[in-house]
């Protein structure tokens, strides 16, 4: 197939187009999404040209609405691909995905379904100085919905390949872009590749520790198993892409090969994905593991602004490479 | 809003309706109060003239979202007795499988596309609803059943907005039963007539006695006329009264005496019973014959339904996603 | 200190009754919680009558603005305690908890503070087949909000000690209560207690394992572990009470000592509170453990009403003794 | 509305609070474009008028609620510059040590109780804060601007009833200035007039020329009046314009030609100074040493927060919580 290099934003705005052009009954719901602004930062620039207003629809500023709007044409047979501008303000929206997206096809026993997908951005780690209500990473909250399917792609062919398998499930999704990430360039397919949630991607083949990542934080994992060849150390790396479902059989079988694993992400530590990620691998490989599994995430605080403490709130490469230099010691510390 | 003369076949097809209504009601009723029901119920009494009348309004391929308070509406639209009380009770034979329960039946069939347990939060989903029965390019129209307390949501004002914005198919069904809980509705809001919040959308909004089938229907008729043809939404306020309080249980100490005799006594099921014998268009042996074919109807589907056994345990995990496999457990 | 039996919900009662008295700055706020209704189920009867309607104050249904109102309310000085009926309906108000709330102290380094509390139920494990938007059990998302503290008592004393702390601590806390305890009674201390949080409770010492539980959880925890005396395995059993923070040093001791630890909680199993429970465990004690850190939770799934599969869908008695069984063979299985 | 007339006292102090405004306004948009300051900013160019009468109405000890666009009511309030320019540019010397940001701007001495990044919630939180007021007993008004935009969430509809319904000394100020993002406000609701939203909690609801800033503080004060004595919450339209977009670098195009010229021409800046010129009550050498004494003092503050330095990475884990002693890392 033939591809084409191109930003993230770039692949994500492909991606809606083709799926727009598929079927009609997707359908675009969001704040400022139609031309001519075309979406706050451009990803949905010039669908609305294309394919009209009624189909690449603004909504007033009502995140519940957008949701409960979504939900309700999707009940009625419609695509909906609705977007809440950032991660942050999903809480505004959230009851309509926990309490009837998420639910519907089990509350009707399968009669009706949520074939809806929800588009939002985290611009944690973009170092904006957005302060702490804009630089929220809360995936973990969605990965604890029951009935959810819960997407973060770190790079520009990956956004485009799970954007169409998302708008193309039968079940409520949720595909969180990374606002630091629009502008990565990477090769695209051009035409329609679809790619498979739960479907983990090994980016980096190694043999001493695996290094658990997803979004974001996918860039310092691979920085840091980079960094670690000089020291000999050979890191295997693993993009989940998809973090509900999450696909064990990869990392567990990438773990069962190194005997360590670190988790990196941008979400907050504390009660965050990586704690079901280790919680897991203890699980199933307890006594195979010649560390115990470290976790790598932001520290335990709202985001500040200014630029010194807002960089050190988020993982940075050398905390991995830190993680994994303790990891290959096989030694005990605690890490924060 | 004056009382509007109906023809027979309406008032018929209405008064056909409450009786279902009640009927299913007292049975629910009095099952649990005796125990012989294990179930959640939110009962409607004396609210069943907004219902019939909303139900005599719409079409078949009309549809309608509701709450947790939404068998009468469930009824009007014309949900199957055993589908209903199934889903209610919980057994393998409801269209749910004993996963819906009370507050969640859905009837996708008969147009019943949600009844949800949060206040308010249905009313953004009927605006999706009717957007899509307008991208459709289809003459279906859309009805959302709420309470009074609804109207203090967020999502109400949320949708309101868009619906009014869209000129969508839409019809708001304010059943302002005077309580929100056990709160009455004028230590929830200032305003004294709820439909005086269509101002805030361009909207049309009414008040009617929603304890007078026929003026009710007249109201809800002229508003899925609008929605039909293009006029946008409406909001409808047609006040009532839950006369047996909340949920069945409910003791109902914090509604005044007075307050509750005054309503008893506008019960609308047989006042309207009584118009129209008086009308001289109904005999008493024909309304006595469609009660008789209520309660028959109740009957019947309490007895399918009280022989059906509860799911089994290896259901559970079934429908949470379409494709389970790689799904936590 | 005199004591008195009483139930759960009593001695929340009393817990709000005593913070009213003590502080003219205590205020009320939520729908239903007003004479003659006195809240739902009776949480607060009494209260409007004994200090007016103005501090014990019903409210619309309008959960954004009962939080929102709340912060205001804390932001010039008042304790509010603001009850959001169930924690299913929390995600119409989080936006004011998450973005407001837990974040104020941090984002006006510490000018403005919140000293608010979030009184909240979950129905989870009552049984009464009210079905999927009735029953869940989310602490896991309020543990992910740094700035935020939560608490989960499990008893009548707890429940007034653990409150006392919540109205007069500086910092806001969401107090989870669970209508499936309201009803159970203990001897409650009638003086004013302060239970300090992060100070998990030893409810049952023992040798052999260390099952680790909170809420309704510590139910089937408690019960397990009298069941298994029988079996010869002596489970020391703690109750966390409080899931931010979590009392580590109390858990890392039980279970450096036992050698075995498995979590037993309400919440949904995957990316629940189990899991940062169980990460940390591991990361704290790697080597030293006998078998993997084991978590029970609910099913991934919402909550079904028919009382067969409800049953099912959370954990019970013997899902906790099998596993207790499982650990102390040290053998590894897939446990969900 | 008709224009009222002002004593030269208040004009004097309006003019003041708005030169100091755009001298802000005017010294950040050049330092970020110019990327001497690197910040976010959302531009409240134009909308003066609208900021500087609510100031000059409001007592010291009243309080207020803004949002991200939030500088010109900041210093309506009388926020000092150094404060202010400190919190946008993230200095260990703001109040809030680096940790807050444009967004988020608390000056509790000067009565900004919150301004908040998240469209339409800050309004309960003046609620509380009126509440609050109110059960003190004091008779402190609390004020909370937001835009158009977010008259359309849920949150402003909730906090509104509430507000109406407790009757809290509350000012709400609705500053519309026709986008919201990069989206027209009649493209976001059908009606015309924000204030009609009034209604529907049974408040007063005005419409002023937010650009005509006598009109405008006259509608303030009659609202703060209001508030302050008992006569419950006011919604106050005010129309007005954003002259340079939604935040610094944004380019407009979605803006048509004709509308930005119109809106130029509208400035409320020169119009003002062009009104007190005229009526004789000011002289041009006054309003010029006005002028100045804004542009020192926002060159002296730019000058203190310049040489200030960012706070230390160690500083990072302060103020999470009053004890962190147990609290994760
Ligand atoms: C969002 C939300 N808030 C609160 C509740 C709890 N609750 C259930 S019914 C109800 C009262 C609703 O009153 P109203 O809208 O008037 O409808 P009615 O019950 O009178 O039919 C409340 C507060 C809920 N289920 N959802
Ligand atoms: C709840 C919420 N939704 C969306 C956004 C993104 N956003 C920030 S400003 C804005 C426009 C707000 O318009 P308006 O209320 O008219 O205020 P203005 O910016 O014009 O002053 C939007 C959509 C947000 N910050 N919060
Ligand atoms: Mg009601
Ligand atoms: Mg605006």
């Amino acid at each position: 197939m033939q591809e084409q290099e191109m930003t993230m934003l770039g692949a994500i705005n492909l991606g809606l187009d083709q799926a727009l052009a598929k079927d009609g009954k997707v359908l675009l719901l969001g704040e400022d999404i139609a031309d001519p602004a075309g979406g706050i930062i451009g990803v949905t620039k010039g669908l609305s040209t294309k394919y009209g207003a009624d189909r690449v629809r603004d909504t007033p500023i009502s995140e519940a609405a957008i949701l409960g709007a979504a939900v309700g044409a999707a009940l009625a047979g419609y695509r909906p691909v609705a977007e809440i501008m950032f991660v942050d303000l999903m809480p505004i929206a959230i009851d309509q995905l926990l309490n009837h997206a998420a639910k519907m096809r089990f509350m009707t026993a399968g009669r009706l379904t949520q074939p809806l997908t929800v588009r939002t951005a985290t611009l944690g780690g973009m170092g904006m100085g957005n302060g702490a209500t804009h630089n929220q990473t809360l995936e973990a909250w969605f990965m604890h919905i029951p009935g959810l399917k819960v997407v973060m792609p770190s790079n520009a062919a990956d956004a485009k390949g799970l954007l169409t398998t998302a708008i193309f499930d039968d079940d409520p999704v949720l595909f969180i872009e990374t606002g630091a990430l629009y502008g990565a360039r990477s090769s695209v397919p051009l035409g329609e590749v679809a790619i498979p949630f739960g479907q983990a991607n090994v980016v980096r083949p190694g043999e001493d520790v695996t290094i658990i990542s997803y979004g974001l934080g996918l860039t310092q994992a691979v920085a840091a198993a980079e960094a670690l060849v000089a020291e000999g150390i050979s890191a295997e790396v693993i993009d989940l892409r998809t973090l509900l479902p999450v696909d064990f059989p990869t990392v567990l079988e990438s773990v069962a090969k190194t005997r360590r694993a670190v988790v990196v992400h941008y979400a907050t530590r504390f009660a965050g994905p990586g704690a079901e990620i280790a919680a897991a691998i203890q699980e199933e490989l307890f006594g195979q593991l010649a560390a115990p599994v470290v976790r790598i995430g932001a520290r335990f605080t709202p985001v500040p602004q200014a630029p010194t403490i807002e960089a050190a709130a988020y993982p940075n490469v050398s905390d991995v490479t830190d993680a994994v230099r303790r990891v290959m010691k096989g030694v005990r510390e605690v890490v924060s | 809003m004056g009382v509007a003369t109906l023809s027979t076949d309406v008032q018929r097809r209405i008064y056909r309706l409450m009786a279902r209504m009640k009927a299913v009601d007292d049975r629910l009723t009095k099952g649990i109060l005796s125990g012989e029901f294990i179930a959640i119920y939110f009962s409607h009494r004396g609210q069943e003239g907004v219902a019939a009348a909303l139900g005599a309004a719409l079409r078949e391929t009309d549809q309608l979202v509701t709450t947790y308070r939404g068998a009468h509406d469930h009824i009007g639209k014309g949900i199957p007795l055993v589908d209903l009380f199934a889903e209610i009770m919980g057994k393998e034979i409801a269209p749910a499988k004993g996963k819906s329960g009370t507050m969640h039946i859905a009837s996708p069939e008969t147009g019943v596309m949600l009844s949800t347990g949060m206040v308010g939060s249905g009313i953004p989903v009927a605006v999706g609803l009717a957007l899509a029965a307008q991208l459709d390019g289809s003459d279906r129209v859309v009805a959302v059943s709420f309470g009074d307390g609804a109207t203090n949501t967020g999502a109400f004002h949320e949708a309101a907005n868009m619906a009014a914005l869209w000129n969508l198919p839409l019809v708001m069904v304010c059943q302002n039963n005077l309580y929100a809980e056990k709160t009455p509705t004028d230590h929830t809001m200032k305003i004294k007539k709820i439909s005086a919040r269509a101002t805030a959308y361009d909207i049309v909004g009414v008040t009617v006695n929603g304890n007078d089938p026929d003026e009710t229907y007249a109201a809800m008729s002229e508003a899925v006329e609008r929605a039909r043809s293009g006029g946008g939404p409406t909001l409808v306020e047609a006040l009532t009264f839950r006369l047996r309080g909340h949920a069945i249980g409910d003791d109902m100490v914090y509604i005044p005496k007075e307050q509750l005799a005054e309503a008893e006594k506008n019960d609308p099921y047989p006042a309207y019973r009584q118009r129209l014998i008086s009308s001289g268009a109904f005999s008493e042996d024909e309304l006595a014959a469609i009660e008789a074919e209520a309660t028959a109807a109740v009957n019947a589907a309490v007895k399918t339904v009280a022989a059906a056994e509860f799911p089994a345990v290896e259901t559970l995990m079934e429908h949470v996603y379409a494709n389970p496999e790689k799904a936590p457990a």
